[in-house]
């Protein structure tokens, strides 16, 4: 096995890690914030290191000149589709777990 | 030039008008264009007919690659023949529909009326004579959707349920066909129905091959509204602007009807469909069943179209019934029915469309007294209707004639007295409407309204069909000859096949031989 | 491996589609069919099938699942419980299931060379097409050349759909003009749909081109280029996006396309060829494949791009409509 | 064993066809009915391309040097069986929205009791 083999595995493997943790993180966080947080965040990197290693696979041709533009692609829609999300939560009236704590604690003070 | 493409024409031709008339957008410009392309169309058709009965099967490879690499056309006397109904009454729908769509349709639509009729159009002729079985599915999709179209395009909001439910039942219907195709390709390897035929041959009795016909011949029967898959048929029908349910209701399901003539004829056998599979005997029985439980449907609707609507299901069983007889005399009674069929069921629909145009409604009350106020209209639906029962001197009564000797011919009593016993319903629900127009008197109410005859632009459209209507009653000798070349040719096909397949099994036999 | 990945994907379907059948929430069930449609592109890529998973990504959960989700903004996102008895339906497809499997068992095996479908026409296809239509991907020179006639019908197929779209909704520019319309207070919105939307049409522009080469052709590229324009849309609204395509001219567009597509066999026929014989355009066959395949599939292209386009705006100027009542 | 995996494509497939089937003919919500018929035409789609597989052949795009190509004739089927199915769903969902507008339900026993028979 080629030392670029073992490092490119590597990447992968963490990729895979980060992408699985951020799926736990979507079915486990308790609200919408912190789910779309934990699946963005996760997204990002994931696909970095994925496509990193997919990078090292290739031999400099066309293949990774296109890897790197979906990369690319990937960086900005990605954080840009969970920055849309959540403000049209946010617009729709959507209240994070802290804000709706405090005002059922509001509520119960009445 | 002209004659070398005449098996294209018929389906270029609309093709390309549809994204003119789109183009055209004014009502005038874009009725008169489509009218004319159809017209055209019509006169090819008949060209393509005689040449069809002249020199047989005419056979066109689009794109000039040879079958069964590229996709064939194929003209033979059965399909001419249908085409050839079709395309007239397309004709005269459209001369009609001007006034009638002015009256039921927004004006904004109307250029995307003439535009999905013509699509409609080019998709049945695309059915009719593509040789290819997917490509089949392709112009199957083009006309329903622009049958959907056509169906929603009324004010009623009925229409939208109906041309949903039209929809989804269409497009199951469809994806069965494009099953039954895939499992066919799946085992032969081929989409071209000449090539299919002699290679199902050799699998004659592979499931995979059975299932196959199984899900064609039901994907087929949702399409032509076999009993009991017909559900989708009479709100359609109903709640469709009048132009559009006279163009439908003689074409479409008639389409259908020779879809399932080519499937059986040319593709599977009639050994493999009748003898082994046995689907003579269910077919016929759902053909009686049809004819018997719609007919009955019809005499009990209030509105004039639906019960017109579940006749025409009850006469596509007589259509099924002639099929199921398996013999060239009842093939023959089939192939008449599509085409007399195709001219009652369009006259009645129109003359039922012009008085929609004039009275507002069709329910069957609003038909009181409008034996004199509007004499030719009703004398028209007279006519047809008495078409439709069988009287002597109408086409209706040349189909039934030949579906009765068909049966006696094999010594089967009792489809003849089915059939003649199924002519009595005809007799009461075409019955009961003339009685409430003309021994009804017009209700006081509507002594007020200005009911009179509508203009000559409906009146000549629906005459010339009634005609035709008692032309083709009286002589026969065209209907015949078609229908009896288109049948004949069908069953030769058919023989041509078998042996050319006991060919293929003795030679790959030889080579087995050789090669052990 | 593959059989294994397949195994992985098929099941994934499974889920998903069972799921789907028994969801209420019909935002839930939209959400999961794109997810189907991007899973079995991922089964089209695992079989080969490269030019099909593109079409299936982009229009299945593309434009399919785009539409799906303006439809619910209208209709409401909560499936009824039915009153409807599900014995019947149960049974007919119990019995339709067991026709198929009945069929199945004869079958050829799954991926087989020997099996009949890969020995009577495809072989042709793939031996010859490279030398008598000259283009290495054998799927457009099966699409466009030898069932040339299929994907004109197709083209017309899509453009009924406008027809329809067009006849049931329409598409009429709105009179109230303070109306807010689009995503205005999304700025990082605005600044990246800027930089992204020119990229997809270039992409579109290469996807067309490219078609002859690798997977891509006129349908994908038409349903990339629309995507571009739906975003556009989606984000400074649908005035803005009238002005620069505007739905009449679209209309037009549809047209065109289609009567390009047709003109390319008329001009064949007049060269003395059949309909759509493209080795008459030019003096050298190949030449004239080259030529007629180049043509049609921008006659697809246009089309399709302009049929999407349309029946986004005739959705989307309806779903404004309701918001405003 | 050989004999399920010669197969078990085929029978997921058929799985997945009769679930979409029984999502539209049992289905009471019209836009729910509109999905059902996408996956019940997927997984048609996908029948078609199981049979066109070959086990060791790449796309059919010519590459030097390969010899084995998988079937091209179904993709291209397939390609335009797709396009049909998009442009039915953009029309069954226009009527859907007209539907709402006229009845103000999308449920099909609400808006089957609104109008007489027929």
């Amino acid at each position: 096995m080629d030392f670029l083999d073992i490092v490119s595995s590597m990447l992968l493997l963490a990729g895979v890690f980060f992408g699985f943790s951020g799926a736990v993180g979507l079915f486990r966080f308790p609200d919408f914030f912190t789910r779309v947080h934990a699946a963005s965040v996760t997204d990002s990197i994931a696909a970095i290191l994925i496509i990193g290693g997919l990078l090292l696979q290739t031999s400099f041709d066309l293949n990774t000149a296109k890897l790197v533009f979906i990369l690319l692609f990937l960086l900005v829609t990605s954080p840009t589709a969970s920055h849309a999300l959540a403000k049209s939560a946010r617009h729709g009236g959507l209240l994070t777990l802290a804000e709706s704590s405090s005002q059922d604690k509001q509520e119960s003070a009445k | 030039m002209l004659e070398q493409h005449l098996a294209a024409l018929p389906i270029i031709l609309p093709l390309i008008a549809a994204p003119i008339a789109l183009i055209l957008g004014r009502t005038v410009l874009s009725w008169g264009f489509a009218t004319l392309v159809s017209g055209l169309a019509f006169i090819l058709s008949w060209q393509l007919l005689s040449a069809a009965l002249s020199e047989g099967v005419i056979s066109y490879a689009v794109g000039g690659w040879a079958p069964p690499w590229g996709i064939e056309l194929r003209v033979d006397a059965a399909n001419a023949f249908v085409l050839l109904a079709v395309t007239a009454i397309s004709t005269l729908v459209l001369v009609y529909s001007k006034e009638s769509i002015e009256k039921e349709v927004k004006v904004a639509n109307h250029a995307l009326f003439y535009t999905a009729h013509l699509l409609c159009l080019a998709g049945l002729s695309g059915i009719l004579i593509t040789g290819d079985a997917f490509n089949l599915f392709v112009f199957l999709e083009i006309s329903s959707l622009a049958t959907y179209t056509l169906v929603s395009l009324a004010s009623d909001r009925r229409c939208l349920t109906a041309a949903f439910r039209y929809l989804v039942m269409g497009t199951i219907g469809a994806t069965f066909i494009l099953i039954g195709v895939g499992l066919l390709y799946m085992k032969t390897g081929t989409l071209n129905m000449m090539d299919l035929a002699v290679r199902i041959d050799a699998y004659d009795s592979s499931r995979t091959i059975n299932t196959g016909l199984a899900f064609i011949m039901v994907g087929v029967s949702i399409k032509l509204a076999l009993f009991p898959l017909h559900m989708w048929l009479p709100p359609a029908y109903t709640h469709a602007p009048s132009a559009v349910t006279a163009f439908l209701a003689s074409t479409a399901t008639k389409v259908a009807v020779y879809v399932m003539i080519r499937f059986i004829f040319t593709v599977f056998g009639i050994d493999h469909v009748f003898v082994d599979m046995g689907m003579g005997l269910i077919l016929m029985v759902l053909a009686v069943v049809a004819i018997f439980k719609c007919s009955y449907m019809a005499t009990v609707q209030s509105n004039v179209k639906t019960i017109l609507a579940y006749s025409s299901v009850a006469q596509i069983g007589y259509m099924i019934l002639g099929l199921s007889l398996v013999s060239v005399a009842g093939l023959m009674a089939s192939m008449i029915h599509i085409f007399n069929h195709a001219l009652m069921k369009g006259a009645l629909f129109m003359a039922v469309g012009a008085v929609f145009y004039r009275v507002g409604s069709v329910d069957i009350k609003a038909f009181a007294g409008l034996g004199r106020k509007m004499p030719l209209t009703m004398a028209a639906f007279t006519i047809a209707g008495l078409s439709i029962i069988g009287v002597p001197l109408t086409a209706g009564f040349v189909s039934k004639w030949y579906l009765v000797t068909a049966a006696l011919e094999q010594g089967n009593w009792i489809v003849a007295a089915l059939v003649l016993i199924g002519s009595l319903f005809a007799i009461i629900y075409i019955g009961r409407v003339l009685e409430a127009a003309y021994f009804q008197k017009l209700p006081e109410s509507r002594k007020s309204e200005n009911i009179k005859e509508v203009s000559w632009l409906m009146l000549v459209p629906m005459w010339v069909i009634v005609i035709a209507n008692i032309y083709f009653g009286i002589d026969t000798s065209l209907t015949t000859e078609a229908a009896s070349s288109a049948s004949e040719w069908l069953f030769q096909t058919n023989n041509m096949l078998e042996n050319s397949a006991l060919e293929n099994n003795v030679s790959e036999a030889n080579v087995q031989e050789v090669s052990s | 491996m593959a059989e294994f990945i397949d195994l992985v994907l098929l099941a994934m379907l499974a889920l998903t589609a069972l799921r789907i059948i028994f969801l209420k929430d019909l935002f839930a069930v939209v959400m999961l069919f794109g997810i189907y449609s991007f899973l079995s592109a991922l089964i089209f890529v695992n079989l080969d099938a490269v030019d099909v998973a593109f079409t299936e990504a982009s229009v299945g959960a593309g434009i399919s699942t785009v539409l799906m989700l303006v439809t619910l903004a209208m209709t409401g996102r909560k499936e009824k419980q039915s009153t409807h008895s599900t014995l019947l339906p149960l049974f007919v497809v119990l019995v339709t299931g067991a026709a198929l499997i009945y069929g199945t068992l004869d079958m050829p095996p799954f991926g087989h060379p020997d099996n009949p479908v890969h020995q009577h026409v495809a072989p042709r296809y793939i031996e010859e097409s490279p030398k008598e239509v000259g283009l290495p991907n054998m799927v457009t020179s099966v699409l466009a050349s030898y069932r040339g006639f299929d994907t004109l019908g197709e083209t017309v197929v899509v453009f009924s759909a406008l027809i329809g779209v067009l006849s049931l909704l329409g598409v009429r520019r709105k009179k109230k003009k303070d109306l807010e319309s689009g995503l205005e207070t999304h700025s990082v919105l605005h600044v990246v749909s800027k930089i992204i939307i020119p990229l997809v049409i270039l992409f579109a522009l290469y996807v067309q081109f490219h078609g002859d080469f690798g997977p891509g052709g006129g349908f994908q590229a038409g349903v990339i280029a629309a995507a571009a324009f739906i975003l556009y849309a989606l984000v400074l609204g649908l005035p803005k996006a009238f002005a620069v395509v505007g739905p009449k001219f679209l209309q037009w567009m549809a047209s065109f396309g289609v009567l390009l597509y047709a003109s390319v066999g008329l001009y064949s026929m007049y060269k003395g060829g059949h309909f759509l014989d493209y080795n008459k355009l030019a003096a050298d066959p190949i030449a004239g494949q080259h030529y007629g395949i180049i043509i049609i599939e921008l006659g697809v292209g246009i089309t399709v791009f302009a049929v999407m386009l349309n029946i986004f705006y005739a959705f989307g100027s309806q779903a404004e409509r309701s918001n405003v009542q | 064993m050989s004999f399920i995996f010669d197969y078990y494509n085929y029978w997921i497939v058929v799985f997945l066809m009769m679930a979409g089937f029984y999502i539209v003919i049992s289905a009471n919500n019209l836009v729910k009915k509109i999905v059902g018929l996408n996956i019940f035409q997927t997984s048609v789609f996908m029948l078609y391309i199981s049979m066109g597989k070959v086990t060791g052949g790449t796309a059919p795009i010519v590459v030097e040097g390969v010899t084995q190509y998988s079937n091209p004739l179904p993709h291209v089927l397939i390609l335009t069986a797709i396009v049909v199915g998009v442009a039915t769903t953009a029309v069954g969902l226009s009527l859907i929205v007209r539907i709402k507008q006229a009845y103000g339900t999308v449920e099909e026993n609400e808006f089957e009791n609104k109008d007489d028979a027929i």
